[in-house]
């Protein structure tokens, strides 16, 4: 990848490759992309072979979101209130947690600049399968306001499969409720499978994640 | 400030030297050693008309031996420290009368130097004097003759012949007399002749000329640090 | 009158100790040594005095018989010959030392010759 | 030492008790905190729905075999801790292992899922984790100095460091508990207990909103799973191991259950009302006042 | 047999004959000079053997008289040895300076034989003025030679020279002339039997004698003259003068010494005291090699005439140590000149040079030791028997400041070894050797050693098969050009067949010893093996190594306090050259070798004092001290505590063993670390329980605990990998001591098994950390990173090892922790063991930096394509986790043992077995129960995880969540540097450098002092003379008051 991108103006020095001398005094070459980064590809799960467990799990995934406390636009303002006393999503096993590695559900609050997209591309990949996306608001279905601005996407699906739609600008937390019990349901009825989804059509997803993004500058997917 | 420092210290000095007046009470007699010296049987054992020769010869040969090592070293040392390229000086020319003092004046002075050290034993003086004596006219030769060549080798040799027949001497008492410096190795003789007290006039004898030749030689190295050339 | 020679060496001992001490002309201190050695000189002389006592060479003056009577100690002498002879050696050298002093840094100040110190 | 598959057995339902008990005490906690706030909070089987589903996601990263060890040692921590905890005095069998080894066994185990937990996380290579386990090491560090004093000053009065023993020798009324017998020595504990179970105000090492969550910030799925379960079990066996130093042990479950809720409260308690200290003000807090304790407990029984 | 005064007819006939050679005869004069010098060696040598065999002495006459009326010389045992010194000095001195005096010419060779000459009838001649003459014939000859090399400097020096020189003769002769006056005679014995001190006069006679002797002997201050002769005249002719003037006129005065008085050695012991203390205090501050000897020779002129006049002290004892002391000045000085001939370069820093020529620097370092006392040199015995002389004699004053004299004169020579050995030196020159300058300094330094073991059989109780070992050093040194995988095998037999001969006995006999052979040999044997790993040649590092375990051996072996020092200072000599072969170590090998020396004067002045009052040198007999206990144990408890770096004496450790060689590290810090702790318990053994002794222990106590806690303080605020070993090192060593000051069976007990574990895992750790650091090439923890992929052998040895070291159960750590428990409460000494138990988890925040920040986090760019440590490096670190598995599986059976060997110090109180299981007064244990029940655990726990998740994917070292960015470097991302900023904030304080600080501004005082004090010095000759005289004059007020 970073071969063919070693003139563009977008690339991240750090990342590009170079030359380091060992300490026996033997030099070689680094290439950070390759070699600090697993190039492993997404892998589709299968789900558990005995029905009736894969429901109790999937029942316990649905009673269980732990949302990544990740705002990626203006619609992130709606997010704390959920946890206030007057929503306490607490109820329904809704708690927030800092670091993707932890997290189950996604929600991209609004609209996403291209620079942002990137990190939410990343951060979606690093979330351990099965995992959701609520897309909150009209700018994530058809750009919203910014339909024709030069560096917001246009529509998140093209990028990241999304679960549940939100649509407003922006919703409020009730909406924001009413997609999360819209989750679980479908959670349960065994379609949360969007990230089996994505790595099967990962080539896709790439390509139009790659089309919009120019300083790409990572592996193709981050685990 | 530093001169008061010195005068506290030789001050001190000179009260540290009181308690030796203070102890000093002149002699009445001759010291036990002397004493010895002095005695009928013991003079005549070495045979030696002055007693003080006698005692620097014999007794305290060894004293001696070391006397004259010490000229020797400081020719040596001065012969090799004094070595390099003289610096040119001008003399005036000297005066006639001065020149013709030293002509006449010099085989004198030698004549009694070795006087001196040949009756070193029988009268006041001895090698030491008489080198002394003879030195003086080499000096007079130096200043009445400035350009008169110095027979290095001659003066050399006999410093060296008579060092050797010195020690060969004393170490010959230690083989067949009975002891280092013994002057008994040649015959006593008759008291208060020349030809008496053994070894004694032979020894010193050598050590004028080894004296003489060694203070030349000093002063010639002293002397040849300038030249008028 | 061996007090007063006694004590004379004493103070020519002294003397020269000053003129060693005080003097920084190299010249001047090796003329100190002089007057040191001979105030030593005239100590040792004065030790060997006896009173009414004469040179103790056997002459007729002095019988072999009377010597121990009449002479004066013998052996100081015969030192002070030795120690004579040993200030003319080293007053000797001090003077090739002068020169070569003096040849080196072209004065005869002993505070100028003080490259080793500490 | 022979095989005794009956103690086994026992040993393993006392594990599982005191896992699901752990895992209740922590939803009853947070359900308390959520009603303190005015909030409904979650519901009573939420912490079981968690680890359940922790358990079961479906992709795992690894960053390398320690990063594979480091949950395993920490569980290892505290599953040992409890193998080497009497549970209920009284029945032989609900000692656990606790014949092997006494109150220092104990004090040295604590570290070893530390470590192991230290390690793994070390190889996520996360600067997260670097920082929340200096932090971590930093407040233990000095955590334990009045819990050494609390327990030489028990040592002292009991004459043994035999956990049975001391616990033995508080029976028969409430009126021999440590708590009654040597209240100095019991109030430095329980300052330690505040530090070890790291709540707030000594909370600064997972820091949710600073580095989330420290350690752990590399740990998922499974991972997390084990962690969640170490976790349950080691704070009913930390709130254990002080109701059997200062409150007379437990002779039966319910005492065990009421006792231990009473001492994880404690903490809880604390938390809810201080904020968080900075790591330097931690360390030098328990040097000062729970060290004065510990010292005078130690003073008083000499 | 040639009489004696023949050596003059020979010295003076050819002196005289050369007269004749001319110009061109240069070399033939020098040979003749030679010959005649070997003839007069010949002479005096026949003599000393005749009379060694037990010829009576001789006296010869002169001219046939007897003394006093003539003058006589005397050939006795003491003036034959020393005449032959003289002679072979003055032969070699003259092959030396072969070429010199060739060029020269005859004078100056004449100058040189009568030099000679006249040393010898300064010892042979038994007449005052005769010495006076011969004295006057030495200083003109020495002002000659002087001037050999005819520079400026040299001139001014031998003006400085005659002039002071001149004044102090003019004393002599006034003392000489008025004592013959006194007494009628001339003779050193006549005068000697006239009660000359009866009177003033004869006070002042022989107050000028005396003192213008010790004022040839260049007493402090009044002897600038001499420094500059020393400085400025050939190092040649140094040489003679510091060998041969100085023998020769610190017999006469010995000779002169029976006129005066007991009140007289006082005050010669005192000025001698003054002039070595005094002259290697402004040594501190020289910076050129042959005034420093200068110093140096000063001083030891200085003790010499201490000793002197510590003679109706000393008894019999005298000549033992006088001889002694003084054969190791001459050789040494004489050696020390003549190699800075050869280098021709005259700053201290220069030295450097001299590693081109390792044939050199050996002598030089033979010469320095031997200078400084360590054995197996003369001066050591002789020190030794000074040392113990004085006790003996409460001449304690005396004693310090001889030790206090020696240590100065150690800073400045060891420093200066220093430097030879590793200043940085990138002068492309070389010195050019002649086989005449090569010759005189390799026979002085074999005989030295040859002297050394001379010594060695007068000493009493004293092994010398001790020598043999030293010999196998020598052989294996001869054998250095060989590749150091030969010389490897070699040292490792070498262990093993002392292991083999020494282990068995020991075994039933003393289990104390058992263990710490076990340690120290079994120790050196794993370690060498990891020397396999080095290529090459490795230049002296096997002499070293064998050195020092040597030493080890013989410590375990002694059975007299002298050969338990012995060992101590060999062990020091060699475990110092083996920390200056680091990279950077120039400093920090310096700074052990000043604690280790103040040390070992400690552990001498112990011993001293112990001898005193039990009059035996058996080591058991410390058992018997009782007057003085608590000094003794005080001054030996710091003599041991330097070794294992306690609290205030640990400044040397972190830098020696950080920048010692991977494979050094351990050798020090894991095995010659217990050598302090082998002495500790040797003294606490000696001191049972002694209630002077119990408070001494209390001290001890405490300072273990503070030590412990300090040491891992710093340890954890390191970065550097290997000096935050070395700071672990401290504190584990203040645990030790801690353990044992509580001199209880649980006490000891902990102890010995701390020992037995910081043994163990310092070793692996230390040896893996060397053994990466040796691949990834820097200390820097910070500057690693990530390397458990590369290297998992070393992960998980230093895994296990801080595993162990943290205590954490089950490995075999735990069980110090344990015993340490029951022992403190048994001891009632809570607060010091709290303060351990802290600093014992302050252990956790150092190693979980060790290994986080060495093979955790992210590995760096430069380090991706590294190996695993070396094989030679894997193989004795599995052993000794081995080893550690062992002792953690299975702990009673050490355990058991050690409870048996301890009940014969202390009974009481001690663990009692149920199988696996221990009892201690307060707790039990069953480390074998616990090994087995976390085993399984473990293991069911990993079944499960990998039950669960197996598939877990592999990812690369960015893989992480990064506030959804990626790190961009390695470098940036890996937290490791000043990773506990925090703690430093609220507990830094405690190791805020104030005891470095503090010993700095004892050195800089030192420094200071001598800066200021050397200014007396100023240079003029003129103010010279004035000191000589102020010098009289000081003497004089001395004895009228």
């Amino acid at each position: 990848m970073s071969e063919t991108k070693n003139n563009n103006k977008f690339e991240n020095p750090h990342y590009a490759k170079r030359e380091v001398t060992g300490p026996d005094g033997k030099q070689f070459i680094v290439d950070p992309i390759k070699d600090y980064f697993s190039d492993e590809r997404p892998k589709v799960y299968e789900p558990n072979s005995i029905p009736v467990v894969e429901k109790f799990l999937n029942w316990a995934r649905a009673e269980s979101l732990w949302v990544l406390g990740f705002g990626t636009g203006c619609g992130s303002i709606e997010i704390p209130p959920l946890m206030t006393p007057r929503f306490d999503a607490f109820r329904f096993g809704i708690q927030s947690r800092p670091t993707p590695r932890q997290s189950n559900v996604f929600i991209i609050s609004g609209y996403l600049a291209v620079k942002t997209l990137k990190r939410v591309i990343r951060s979606y990949e690093q979330m351990p399968s099965p995992k959701y996306v609520l897309a909150l608001g009209s700018c994530t279905i058809n750009g919203g306001m910014y339909f024709d601005s030069y560096n917001t996407i246009n529509r998140l699906d093209h990028y990241i499969p999304v679960d549940v739609y939100v649509a407003g600008c922006m919703p409020r937390p009730e909406a924001l409720l009413a997609a999360f019990n819209r989750l679980k349901e479908l959670i349960k009825e065994g379609k949360g499978e969007k990230a089996n989804e994505y790595a099967a059509n990962f080539d896709w997803y790439k390509e139009n994640q790659k089309k919009i993004i120019k300083d790409w500058n990572m592996p193709d997917y981050n685990w | 400030m530093r001169k008061l420092f010195i005068i506290i210290i030789l001050a001190a000095f000179g009260l540290m030297l009181y308690p030796l007046i203070q102890s000093f009470s002149g002699n009445d007699h001759l010291s036990e050693l002397a004493t010895y010296y002095a005695q009928k049987e013991n003079i005549e054992k070495v045979n030696s008309v002055n007693l003080v020769t006698a005692i620097v010869v014999t007794y305290r040969g060894l004293d001696t031996l070391g006397e004259v090592t010490i000229l020797f070293l400081t020719a040596a040392i001065i012969a090799f420290f004094l070595k390099g390229p003289s610096t040119l000086r001008t003399l005036r020319p000297n005066s006639e009368i001065f020149i013709t003092a030293a002509r006449v004046l010099v085989p004198i002075m030698v004549m009694f130097g070795v006087y001196i050290f040949m009756n070193g034993h029988l009268s006041p003086g001895g090698g030491f004097q008489g080198g002394a004596v003879i030195a003086s006219a080499v000096i007079l030769m130096f200043l009445a003759f400035p350009d008169a060549p110095f027979q290095h080798k001659f003066f050399g040799f006999m410093e060296s012949i008579s060092g050797l027949v010195f020690v060969g001497l004393a170490a010959l008492g230690a083989l067949i007399g009975s002891g280092f410096l013994d002057n008994t190795i040649l015959p006593l003789g008759t008291f208060g002749k020349l030809l008496s007290a053994g070894a004694i006039p032979v020894i010193y004898s050598f050590v004028g000329l080894k004296v003489g030749a060694e203070l030349s030689n000093i002063l010639n190295e002293f002397k040849s640090v300038q030249s008028d050339k | 009158m061996e007090y007063v020679s006694l004590t004379i060496g004493f103070i020519v001992i002294i003397a020269g100790l000053w003129a060693i001490m005080t003097n920084r002309n190299i010249l001047r201190m090796i003329i100190g040594f002089s007057i040191f050695d001979t105030g030593l000189h005239i100590v040792i002389v004065s030790l060997a005095y006896v009173k009414g006592g004469t040179a103790p060479i056997l002459d007729s003056a002095v019988g072999i018989n009377e010597a121990i009577d009449k002479i004066v100690d013998p052996v100081p002498q015969a030192l002070v010959l030795t120690a004579i002879v040993i200030g003319l050696g080293v007053t000797a050298l001090m003077l090739a030392y002068a020169m070569k002093l003096h040849k080196e840094k072209k004065s005869l100040d002993i505070m100028s010759f003080r490259d080793l110190k500490w | 030492m022979d095989f005794d598959i009956k103690r086994l057995g026992f040993t393993l339902l006392g594990l599982l008790i005191v896992l699901n008990w752990g895992l209740l005490m922590s939803s009853i906690m947070r359900k308390l905190g959520a009603r303190v706030a005015k909030r409904y909070g979650i519901r009573w089987f939420q912490p079981w729905l968690d680890l359940v589903k922790n358990y079961a996601l479906r992709s795992q990263i690894s960053h390398g075999i320690m990063f594979y060890l480091g949950p395993v040692f920490r569980i290892g921590g505290g599953v040992g801790l409890f193998l080497f905890m009497p549970m209920i005095i009284g029945s032989e069998l609900w000692l656990n292992y606790s014949f092997h080894g006494d109150l220092v066994l104990l004090m040295y185990f604590q570290f070893f899922g530390m470590l192991g937990m230290a390690l793994g996380s070390g190889e996520g290579g996360h600067p997260y984790s670097a920082i929340g386990i200096s932090r971590g090491l930093s407040q233990f560090t000095t955590i334990e100095v009045p819990m050494t004093l609390a327990i030489i000053s028990l040592a002292i009065q009991y004459d043994t460091l035999s956990l049975i023993d001391i616990v033995k020798a508080q029976q028969g009324g409430f009126q021999n508990w440590t708590m009654w017998t040597n209240p100095v020595a019991t109030i430095a504990g329980m300052f330690s207990l505040l530090g070890a179970l790291s709540h707030s105000p000594f909370n600064l090492v997972k820091a949710p909103n600073e580095i989330p969550i420290g350690p752990p910030t590399e740990y998922h799925s499974t991972f997390l799973g084990v962690l969640q379960t170490n976790a349950a079990i080691l704070h009913v066996v930390e709130a254990a191991l002080f109701m059997n130093l200062f409150f007379g042990g437990a002779t039966n479950w319910f005492e065990f259950i009421l006792k231990t809720f009473f001492i994880y409260f404690w903490s809880v308690f604390v938390g809810v009302v201080f904020p968080r200290f900075r790591i330097e003000q931690s360390v030098a807090w328990f040097l000062k006042i729970p060290l004065v304790f510990g010292v005078l407990a130690i003073i008083l029984y000499m | 047999m040639i009489s004696p005064i023949h050596i003059i007819s020979i010295g003076l006939g050819t002196a005289f004959a050369l007269g004749f050679l001319n110009k061109k005869s240069n070399g033939l004069a020098v040979s003749l000079m030679l010959v005649a010098i070997a003839l007069m060696a010949a002479v005096s040598s026949s003599w000393f053997i005749k009379l060694y065999q037990g010829a009576e002495a001789i006296e010869v006459y002169t001219a046939g008289f007897k003394p006093p009326y003539s003058i006589n010389l005397r050939m006795g045992l003491n003036e034959a040895l020393l005449s032959s010194l003289i002679n072979l000095a003055g032969f070699l001195g003259g092959l030396y300076m072969f070429k010199n005096l060739k060029n020269t010419g005859k004078h100056a060779i004449m100058v040189f034989l009568v030099f000679v000459m006249g040393l010898n009838v300064i010892i042979l001649t038994r007449d005052a003025f005769n010495l006076f003459v011969f004295m006057e014939v030495v200083s003109i000859a020495t002002a000659g030679l002087i001037i050999l090399i005819q520079d400026g400097k040299s001139i001014q020096a031998g003006f400085k020279y005659m002039i002071a020189t001149g004044i102090i003769a003019g004393i002599f002769l006034l003392g000489i002339i008025f004592a013959y006056y006194f007494s009628g005679s001339l003779n050193i014995d006549d005068i000697s039997n006239s009660n000359l001190l009866a009177f003033k006069g004869g006070s002042v006679a022989v107050l000028m004698i005396i003192v213008s002797v010790v004022l040839e002997l260049k007493p402090f201050p009044a002897n600038g003259w001499a420094l500059d002769v020393y400085e400025a005249s050939d190092p040649g002719i140094a040489a003679l003068i510091s060998a041969a003037s100085a023998t020769a006129m610190y017999f006469v005065l010995f000779k002169l010494m029976p006129i005066a008085d007991l009140q007289w050695y006082k005050i010669i012991s005192t000025a001698g005291l003054i002039t070595f203390v005094g002259s290697n205090l402004f040594g501190l501050k020289q910076t050129g090699a042959r005034r420093l000897l200068g110093y140096s020779s000063i001083g030891q002129l200085g003790l010499l005439m201490t000793i002197l006049g510590l003679k109706p002290f000393l008894g019999d004892k005298f000549e033992y140590i006088a001889i002694t002391i003084l054969i190791s000045h001459y050789l040494a000085k004489a050696g020390l000149f003549w190699i800075a001939g050869l280098l021709k370069k005259d700053k201290l820093k220069d030295w450097a040079l001299l590693r081109k020529k390792p044939l050199f620097l050996v002598l030089f370092g033979t010469f320095v030791f031997s200078l400084i006392g360590f054995p197996p040199f003369p001066s050591f015995f002789g020190k030794w028997e000074l040392i113990m002389s004085l006790s003996q004699q409460g001449l304690y004053f005396t004693l310090a400041m001889i030790l206090t004299g020696s240590f100065l004169e150690g800073i400045y020579l060891f420093r200066w070894l220093g430097y030879a050995i590793k200043m940085e030196s990138n002068e492309s020159w070389t010195f050019k050797l002649e086989w005449n300058k090569v010759i005189p300094p390799v026979l002085f330094g074999i005989l030295v050693y040859l002297a050394g073991y001379y010594s060695s059989t007068f000493a009493e109780n004293f092994n010398g098969l001790y020598f043999i070992a030293l010999a196998f050093i020598l052989i294996i040194y001869l054998l250095d050009f060989l590749p150091a995988a030969v010389k490897n095998i070699l040292s490792i037999l070498s262990l093993a067949l002392v292991s083999w001969y020494m282990l068995p006995g020991l075994y039933s006999e003393d289990m104390l010893r058992f263990i710490f052979t076990l340690i120290f040999l079994v120790g050196g044997i794993l370690t060498f093996i990891a020397g396999f790993a080095y290529k090459g040649k490795r230049e002296g590092f096997y002499p070293v190594a064998l050195l020092m375990y040597a030493g080890l051996a013989i410590i375990i072996r002694a059975s007299t306090t002298l050969e338990f020092f012995f060992g101590w200072e060999l062990m020091t000599a060699g475990s110092y050259f083996l920390i200056i072969r680091g990279k950077k170590s120039m400093a920090h090998g310096l700074s052990y070798m000043l604690f280790s020396m103040a040390g070992a004067y400690a552990i001498l002045a112990a011993f001293g004092l112990s001898f005193a009052e039990t009059a035996s040198i058996q080591l058991s007999s410390l058992a018997a001290v009782g007057g003085n206990i608590t000094v003794i144990f005080s001054l030996l408890a710091i003599g041991f505590m330097t070794k294992t770096a306690s609290l205030g004496l640990h400044i040397w450790l972190p830098g020696a063993h950080a920048e010692a060689e991977s494979d050094v590290s351990p050798m020090v810090s894991a095995i010659l670390l217990k050598a302090g702790v082998f002495g500790l318990m040797i003294l606490m053994i000696a001191m049972g329980n002694n209630p002077e002794a119990t408070r001494v222990a209390y001290v001890l106590g405490w300072l273990g605990a503070l030590t412990a806690l300090v040491g891992n303080l710093a340890a954890a605020f390191q970065e550097d990998a290997k000096r935050l070993l070395a700071y672990s090192s401290i504190s584990q060593l203040g645990y030790i001591l801690f353990a044992l000051a509580m001199m209880s069976h649980l006490g000891w007990m902990t102890a010995m098994v701390y020992s037995i574990n910081h043994f163990l895992y310092k070793s692996i750790l230390f040896l893996t950390i060397g053994a990466v650091v040796l691949k990834v090439g820097t200390h820097y923890m910070y500057k690693m990173g990530g390397l458990i992929k590369n290297m998992p052998l070393a992960f998980i040895a230093v895994l296990i090892g801080i595993i162990a070291l943290a205590g954490v159960p089950p490995l075999s750590g735990f069980a110090g922790k344990w015993l340490f428990y029951n022992a403190v409460i048994d001891k009632h000494w809570y607060f010091q063991g709290v303060i351990v138990f802290f600093s014992g988890i302050i252990a956790f925040l150092y190693l979980f930096k060790l290994i986080y920040s060495v093979f955790l986090g992210q590995l760096k760019d430069n380090l991706r394509h590294v190996k695993d440590i070396s094989i030679w490096f894997a193989i004795p670190i599995y052993i000794l986790i081995i080893g550690l598995m062992i002792f953690s599986a299975k702990p009673d059976l050490v355990l058991k043992p050690l409870g048996e060997m301890i009940s014969v110090w202390y009974p009481n109180a001690g663990l009692s077995w149920e199988g696996g299981l221990a009892t201690a007064p307060y707790g039990y244990w069953n480390g074998t129960g616990v090994m087995i029940t976390i085993g399984i655990m473990f293991m069911a726990l990993l079944g499960w995880l990998l039950l669960l998740s197996s598939k877990a994917v592999k990812v690369g070292q960015f893989n992480i969540v990064y506030s959804a960015e990626a790190p961009q470097r390695p470098e940036t991302t890996h937290v490791s540097y000043n990773i506990y900023a925090g703690y430093n904030k609220a507990l830094g304080w405690m190791v805020a450098p104030k005891i470095t600080e503090f010993w700095d501004t004892m050195s800089d005082w030192a420094h200071s002092l001598a800066e200021y004090g050397r200014r007396l010095y100023s240079g003029n000759g003129q103010v010279y003379t004035t000191y000589v005289l102020a010098y009289i004059i000081a003497f004089y007020l001395i004895m009228i008051f």
